[in-house]
């Protein structure tokens, strides 16, 4: 029983791990800052080829052990270079005004990171595979698995944990809570919100580049790859309920499991899953699985 | 004669703070009341409740006799009762006498997509209405950069395009300075009288209850503790003790 | 009243400046050709060799003086774009008298979106690439050319090739990119594959869309059907996706593996194929192949190809130059015609019907229904002293008229009808040498 | 006013082609655009913000499609069909979109039109895949015109239907129902308590809105010639949403206006800066949401109005 599904089920977590650093990103930003960040699939793929250069740079050098390292290093770089920056210029000029305006200006910003990467990285599809191959292969039922891909599962459930501990027993954590809970009155008690907002939002960039960087090594990283990252990112969200870190985890699961069944039973089927689940998710409860939403005080 | 409306048994309960905990009461046609009450009484919840926006976990609202108590706002709107908001709802984008001609046309043709809002006969009415509540002089004004009182003007006038059988008010005079709190009712009731609104007002200020109500209702946690004519209850010691020694 | 009057100086203005500046002259000082490509994204990994080849080849005839001493001007077009784009470009070419040929396209979708809007506009097209049997089975075309064979040639020589070298497979799976191309090319070797050994079952039919970044869940699946063999036809940088992904979990051990375009990344992530792959050039533009190598033009280009590009030209290279140099043909044959006078694009389609030429890798012959004949070269994966990379090894070359169905036939039929005592009758795997 | 600006626009568009033909092309693809991004633009004066829009276009594009391949040949049929088929399949999409505000209406538009972005990708043998679908050249009146005659005509129907578009959807704005439209953004809470069904109201302008963009669906399919799933990618409609800005959503000239810029900038842009004209786009999009809040027709009126003042 178990050797039929344990493909399906391994696979499908490692899928459900890769959409749920992007995901919780996504959601995290909106639960601080309600900006639904169009942009934020960019930060993936900037992720993606920032480590797929500096990787296969030291693994040409003969130190392919490194390309670990540049995992790491290279969302840092992307967060460094532009969470605050795009956090202290464009968004801040968005905030308390309409939604359908954010999200424009995050569409700009979009357009615009998209021909950056094309501008540095050129248009040809990039991939390295040193951190795969390093790590070796494990056989459960019989077929082969990439070690890394089990690695990336931990790492989810690493990140996952990671985070609500960060908001749970951390200062910074705290602060971002009271901003999430009452805006108005985290500031009344004194809590610098516009600080709040930028840490929050780099946090959402580094996750958002964490995962590309993390998924580089088993997928080619090509223009368009930030296109289809964000609408995924967007359904995971949405079926999680937005703004909810747990319900991130739990839809990306379920997507990710739903995703690899298809492929076995009905591949044609594959690609629209994401959106049927969040369909039928948001049809019977509107708002996500976690999500709720208050009457406007009248 | 049969009371305009009529509640029975009314209860809801928000997270476990009772906003509503058993009220009953009638108001007839013809009636300016108030309702008093320390803050959080329920006072506003009553009127989301009779106006469709809190559906009540138990009991019944009778409008003209029917129940409506279950109805969204729009249906209870068409049926005949209008409100008017302790922070004025208005619409923002438009005019003074823009938003008083979508409520004039929200009567009849609003569905239709063609003729222009923008014409004589919706045009009159809305002036009529304004002209009422001394409103003209704002008419073309954005109502987004209106002071407080003349939104709250606003807010009513909106609703009283509607050509309500019953008003609720919640409010009115809040946020409105003293001094203009008396020509404020002067000018609401003189054109309910005039229109022969039965009206129901959420009140703070005991002098304006006084002047203008025919009758009180005294709200306590959801509950009426004491009704009857201005003159009798507002002297009563145990009801300024509720009321006035809380709120 | 102002602003009409300024639309109307607007409008006047543009008129003006976009007023064609040049008037037609009998011989023009250059010739525009559009050529159209994958220069961006996942399949610029397959388009970029022909436009490198495309490059290389022009700057070859121009510095040799150009056609009849008129020079090549080309436009390069990313099919990258989409094929909105791509038919919008097309069409804003070909309003430009100037611009004699189209060399369209690489991608199957994009030959079958821009073959009718080439016939409505009379324009010269020739398919460097594309391969969909689909493009001449119901429509004629006039203006339409394809140098360059067919999906039903190309994967029925795998069927044959792959029945000469395992003659006892039994379970197939089939992992294709979702469209025209890879469509056709599993129903195609499908249907070869029933015909010539009626017992083999399809286990598993994957068609993940052009494009796609992994394939983990798809190896997982094609592992747990357990084929005896797996053919792809995927292309570009998903191929080389695939084999990246697929290797290191022993996909290519366990069953034995039909790359059908595999010729192209050797050089890139040849490395982690085990021997004994059955790889594909579909056609015969194997830089390796011995008539290139008996072909003293053919070493000179792969010798120019590797310094410029730093890399031997893969097979869409080949495809790219072998049209190009076709399309010189044309155009000395349609001077030939004109005597001299330099050809309208209806002389240059005249003038390539039937064309017939030797290519740098072989022959390409247009059929009375414009469609190609060319031959096929197969092989399979073996390390070679000479290259850090494995070469195509065991090769096969079936001529074209040995796996094409004749004009006018339904190829399906065709193929259904073929028998498999044909496969006696075949060259055997290793005899091209 | 608006009638003056839209002749203004019309000529223009009829113009330039007569000199470089295949502008002709552009202006119609253009106006197929722009006809869908004026839908999007009636949902924005509701506050309504649809990343999904692309939908209705693919809708009305692939039902040219298959109408053409059940033989159904003369264009106006097609037209006329296609956005009937678009106008239902909005009021279907719409009843469930009508319950959600601000970034779950967007999101959930975004869904649906990934779900059919899907679909006609992945039903290869209903819809061609993503190798789409081809669309012939249709009878115009009954009559078999030439490609390049037919195209003539072509563009003088989109002009047509451009400007009967416009002046349908200002007079339908400037009703009370595209008022209360207009009330849903800034106090929807009050609209219910005028007796009004705010979803009632929102749904019209769903429908209209994807009538709209079925009806350039269905004249860029012609216009092209061929139909792909791209047409419903989210992209586009992201496109859409930035053209009606950047053409300015307060009046019905803006979105066209939106449109033909963006199709010149790019046609232009391909020449020399191919890889950046989405970031050209992107930063035009910027500036006029810091700077130019009204868009490009805001301005034009803007400098008229200027240039008007001193003879007043």
């Amino acid at each position: 029983m178990f050797a039929n599904y344990a493909p399906l089920i391994v696979d499908g977590l490692a899928d459900a791990a890769l959409i749920f650093f992007v995901a919780v990103g996504l959601t995290l930003v909106f639960s601080v800052l309600h900006i639904l960040n169009v942009a934020h699939g960019s930060f993936y793929s900037l992720g993606a080829y920032l480590s797929v250069v500096i990787g296969t740079f030291v693994a040409g050098r003969g130190w392919p052990a490194l390309s670990f390292l540049a995992l790491l290093i290279s969302p840092i770089i992307v967060t460094l270079a532009l969470g605050p920056l795009i956090e202290r210029t464009l968004l801040r000029w968005t905030y308390g005004r309409s939604e359908a305006l954010q999200i424009l200006v995050t569409f700009g910003l979009f357009l615009i990171l998209e021909d950056a990467q094309k501008l540095i990285f050129g248009v040809q599809s990039y991939s390295q595979d040193a951190p795969m191959t390093l790590l070796g292969t494990t056989q459960i039922a019989g077929i082969v698995y990439l070690n890394y891909q089990l690695l990336l599962i931990a790492l989810a459930v690493l990140v996952a944990i990671g985070l609500r501990l960060l908001l749970k027993h951390t200062g910074v954590g705290k602060l971002i809570i009271a901003v999430v809970a009452d805006q108005e009155i985290a500031r009344a008690v004194g809590i610098d919100a516009s600080r709040v907002f930028m840490l929050a939002f780099s946090l959402g960039v580094f996750l958002a580049a964490l995962g590309g960087a993390l998924a580089s090594p088993t997928v080619g990283v090509s223009p368009g790859l930030g296109a289809e990252t964000i609408v995924l990112a967007f359904a995971v969200a949405a079926i999680g309920g937005l703004g909810q870190i747990e319900g991130a985890a739990l839809a990306a699961i379920l997507v990710g499991l739903t995703r690899s069944a298809a492929i076995y039973f009905f591949p044609e089927f594959q690609p629209v899953v994401p959106y049927i689940v969040m369909l039928a998710v948001l049809l019977v409860r509107p708002y996500g699985l976690f999500g709720s939403i208050g009457l406007r005080r009248i | 004669m049969r009371p305009i409306l009529s509640v029975r048994d009314l209860h809801v309960n928000f997270g476990g703070v009772k906003s509503a905990d058993g009220v009953e009461l009638d108001i007839h046609a013809g009636e300016v009341v108030a309702i008093i009450g320390p803050n959080g009484s329920g006072k506003t919840t009553f009127i989301n409740l009779c106006t469709g926006y809190v559906i009540p976990t138990r009991g019944t609202v009778l409008f003209d006799g029917e129940p409506i108590t279950r109805l969204p706002p729009r249906k209870i709107t068409r049926r005949g009762i209008a409100r008017a908001f302790q922070i004025p709802q208005l619409f923002t984008g438009h005019s003074v006498l823009e938003n008083v001609m979508l409520a004039v046309a929200a009567q009849s043709d609003i569905w239709q997509p063609i003729g222009p809002l923008n014409r004589e006969t919706y045009r009159e009415a809305a002036l009529r209405i304004l002209d009422l509540l001394a409103l003209n002089d704002s008419a073309d004004q954005p109502t987004a950069v209106l002071p407080e009182g003349l939104r709250k003007l606003a807010d009513i006038a909106i609703a009283i395009a509607l050509k309500p059988r019953l008003l609720l008010l919640d409010e009115p005079t809040s946020g409105v300075s003293t001094a203009e709190k008396t020509p404020l009712m002067d000018t609401i009731v003189a054109m309910l009288r005039a229109e022969q609104i039965t009206a129901l007002f959420v009140e703070h200020d005991m002098d304006v209850v006084e002047r203008y109500a025919d009758r009180v209702f005294v709200w306590d946690t959801g509950r009426v503790v004491a009704s009857g004519h201005p003159s009798e209850v507002l002297y009563n010691p145990s009801v300024i003790e509720r009321v006035v020694g809380v709120a | 009243m102002i602003h009409l009057k300024t639309f109307a100086a607007a409008a006047v203005a543009l008129l003006v400046l976009a007023m064609p500046a040049t008037a037609q002259s009998d011989k023009p000082s250059e010739v525009g050709f559009g050529v159209f490509t994958f220069t961006s994204g996942p399949a610029a990994a397959y388009g970029m060799p022909g436009r490198n080849a495309a490059e290389l080849v022009i700057e070859q005839i121009n510095a040799a003086g150009g056609i009849g001493g008129v020079k090549i001007k080309p436009t390069y077009v990313d099919e990258g774009q989409g094929t909105e784009g791509v038919v919008a470009e097309f069409r804003r070419l070909a309003a430009d008298q100037n611009n004699q040929v189209m060399v369209a396209a690489l991608s199957s979708g994009n030959c079958l979106a821009l073959a009718p809007v080439a016939e409505q506009l009379k324009m010269p097209t020739f398919m460097w690439n594309c391969d969909t049997h689909q493009l001449f089975l119901k429509d004629k075309y006039k203006y339409v050319f394809r140098t360059n064979s067919s999906t039903v040639p190309e994967f029925v020589a795998s069927a044959l090739y792959l029945l000469s070298v395992k003659p006892d497979v039994k379970r197939i799976a089939i992992i294709n990119p979702d469209y025209a191309f890879g469509r056709d090319a599993a129903a195609i070797f499908t249907a070869a594959m029933k015909a010539l050994k009626p017992d083999v079952e399809v286990v598993a039919e994957l068609f993940p869309k052009l494009g796609s970044p992994s394939y983990n869940t798809e190896i997982s699946r094609l592992v747990t059907a357990q084929p005896d063999v797996i053919f792809s036809n995927l292309w570009g940088a998903d191929l080389e996706n695939f084999v990246r992904q697929a290797a290191p979990r022993e996909l290519f051990t366990r069953s034995k593996v039909i790359l059908a375009l595999g010729e192209s990344i050797l050089q890139r992530v040849g490395t982690l194929l085990p021997d004994g792959v059955i790889v594909g050039v579909i056609g015969d533009g194997w830089w390796l192949s011995p008539d290139s190598q008996k072909n003293p033009q053919t070493k000179e280009f792969v010798e120019t190809y590797r310094k410029r590009f730093n890399e031997y030209p893969v097979f869409p290279a080949f495809k790219m130059a072998n049209t190009i140099n076709a399309v010189k043909v044309v155009y000395g044959k349609a001077l030939a015609d004109t005597k001299g006078k330099w050809p309208t694009r209806d002389d240059l389609v005249a003038a390539a019907k039937n064309l017939k030429t030797e290519t740098l890798t072989g022959t390409i012959e247009l059929r009375d229904d414009n469609d190609g004949l060319v031959d096929q070269v197969i092989g399979m994966t073996t390390k070679d002293s000479g290259h850090p990379f494995p070469i195509m090894g065991d090769m096969v070359r079936y001529q074209a008229s040995l796996v094409t169905p004749p004009v006018g036939v339904d190829p399906l039929a065709w193929i259904a009808k073929l028998n498999p005592s044909v496969l006696a009758t075949l060259p055997k795997p290793g005899s091209y040498k | 006013m608006v009638v003056r600006y839209l002749i203004g626009i019309a000529v223009i568009v009829g113009l330039l082609p007569l000199a470089v033909s295949w502008l002709g092309f552009v202006f119609t693809v253009a106006i197929g655009k722009g006809l869908a991004a004026l839908g999007v633009a009636i949902l924005l004066r509701g506050g309504m913000i649809s990343i999904g829009h692309a939908l209705f276009f693919a809708i009305g594009a692939y039902a040219t499609a298959f109408l053409m391949r059940g033989k159904i040949n003369e264009l106006i049929t097609l037209f006329v069909c296609a956005t009937f088929i678009t106008a239902a399949a909005g009021l279907v999409v719409g009843a469930f979109m009508v319950r959600y505000r601000g970034i779950f209406f967007a999101m959930l538009n975004l869904a649906v039109s990934m779900v059919f972005f899907t679909l006609l990708s992945k039903l290869y043998h209903l819809t061609g895949g993503t190798d789409g679908m081809r669309v012939m050249t249709p009878t115009l009146l009954g009559m078999e015109l030439s490609r390049p005659a037919f195209e003539q005509a072509l563009q003088l129907i989109a002009i047509v239907l451009m400007v009967g578009a416009a002046l349908a959807v200002d007079r339908y704005l400037k009703s009370p129902l595209g008022q209360a439209l207009s009330a849903i953004e800034t106090n929807e809470v009050r609209l219910e308590f005028l007796g009004v069904s705010a979803r009632g109201v929102l749904l019209v302008a769903y429908v209209a809105s994807a009538a709209l963009a079925g009806a350039g669906g269905a004249l860029s399919a012609v216009a092209i010639g061929h139909v792909v799933p791209e047409f419903s990618y989210w992209t586009l409609s992201g496109q859409l949403i930035l053209i009606a800005v950047l053409g300015g959503i307060s009046g019905v000239p803006g979105p066209f206006i939106g449109a033909f810029f963006l199709e010149l900038v790019r046609t232009f842009a391909v020449g020399f800066a191919a890889d950046a004209w989405n970031a050209i786009i992107g930063i035009s999009l910027l500036v006029v949401i810091f700077f130019l809040p009204e868009g490009l027709f805001g301005i034009l009126q803007r400098t008229e109005t200027r240039m008007r003042r001193p003879k007043a």
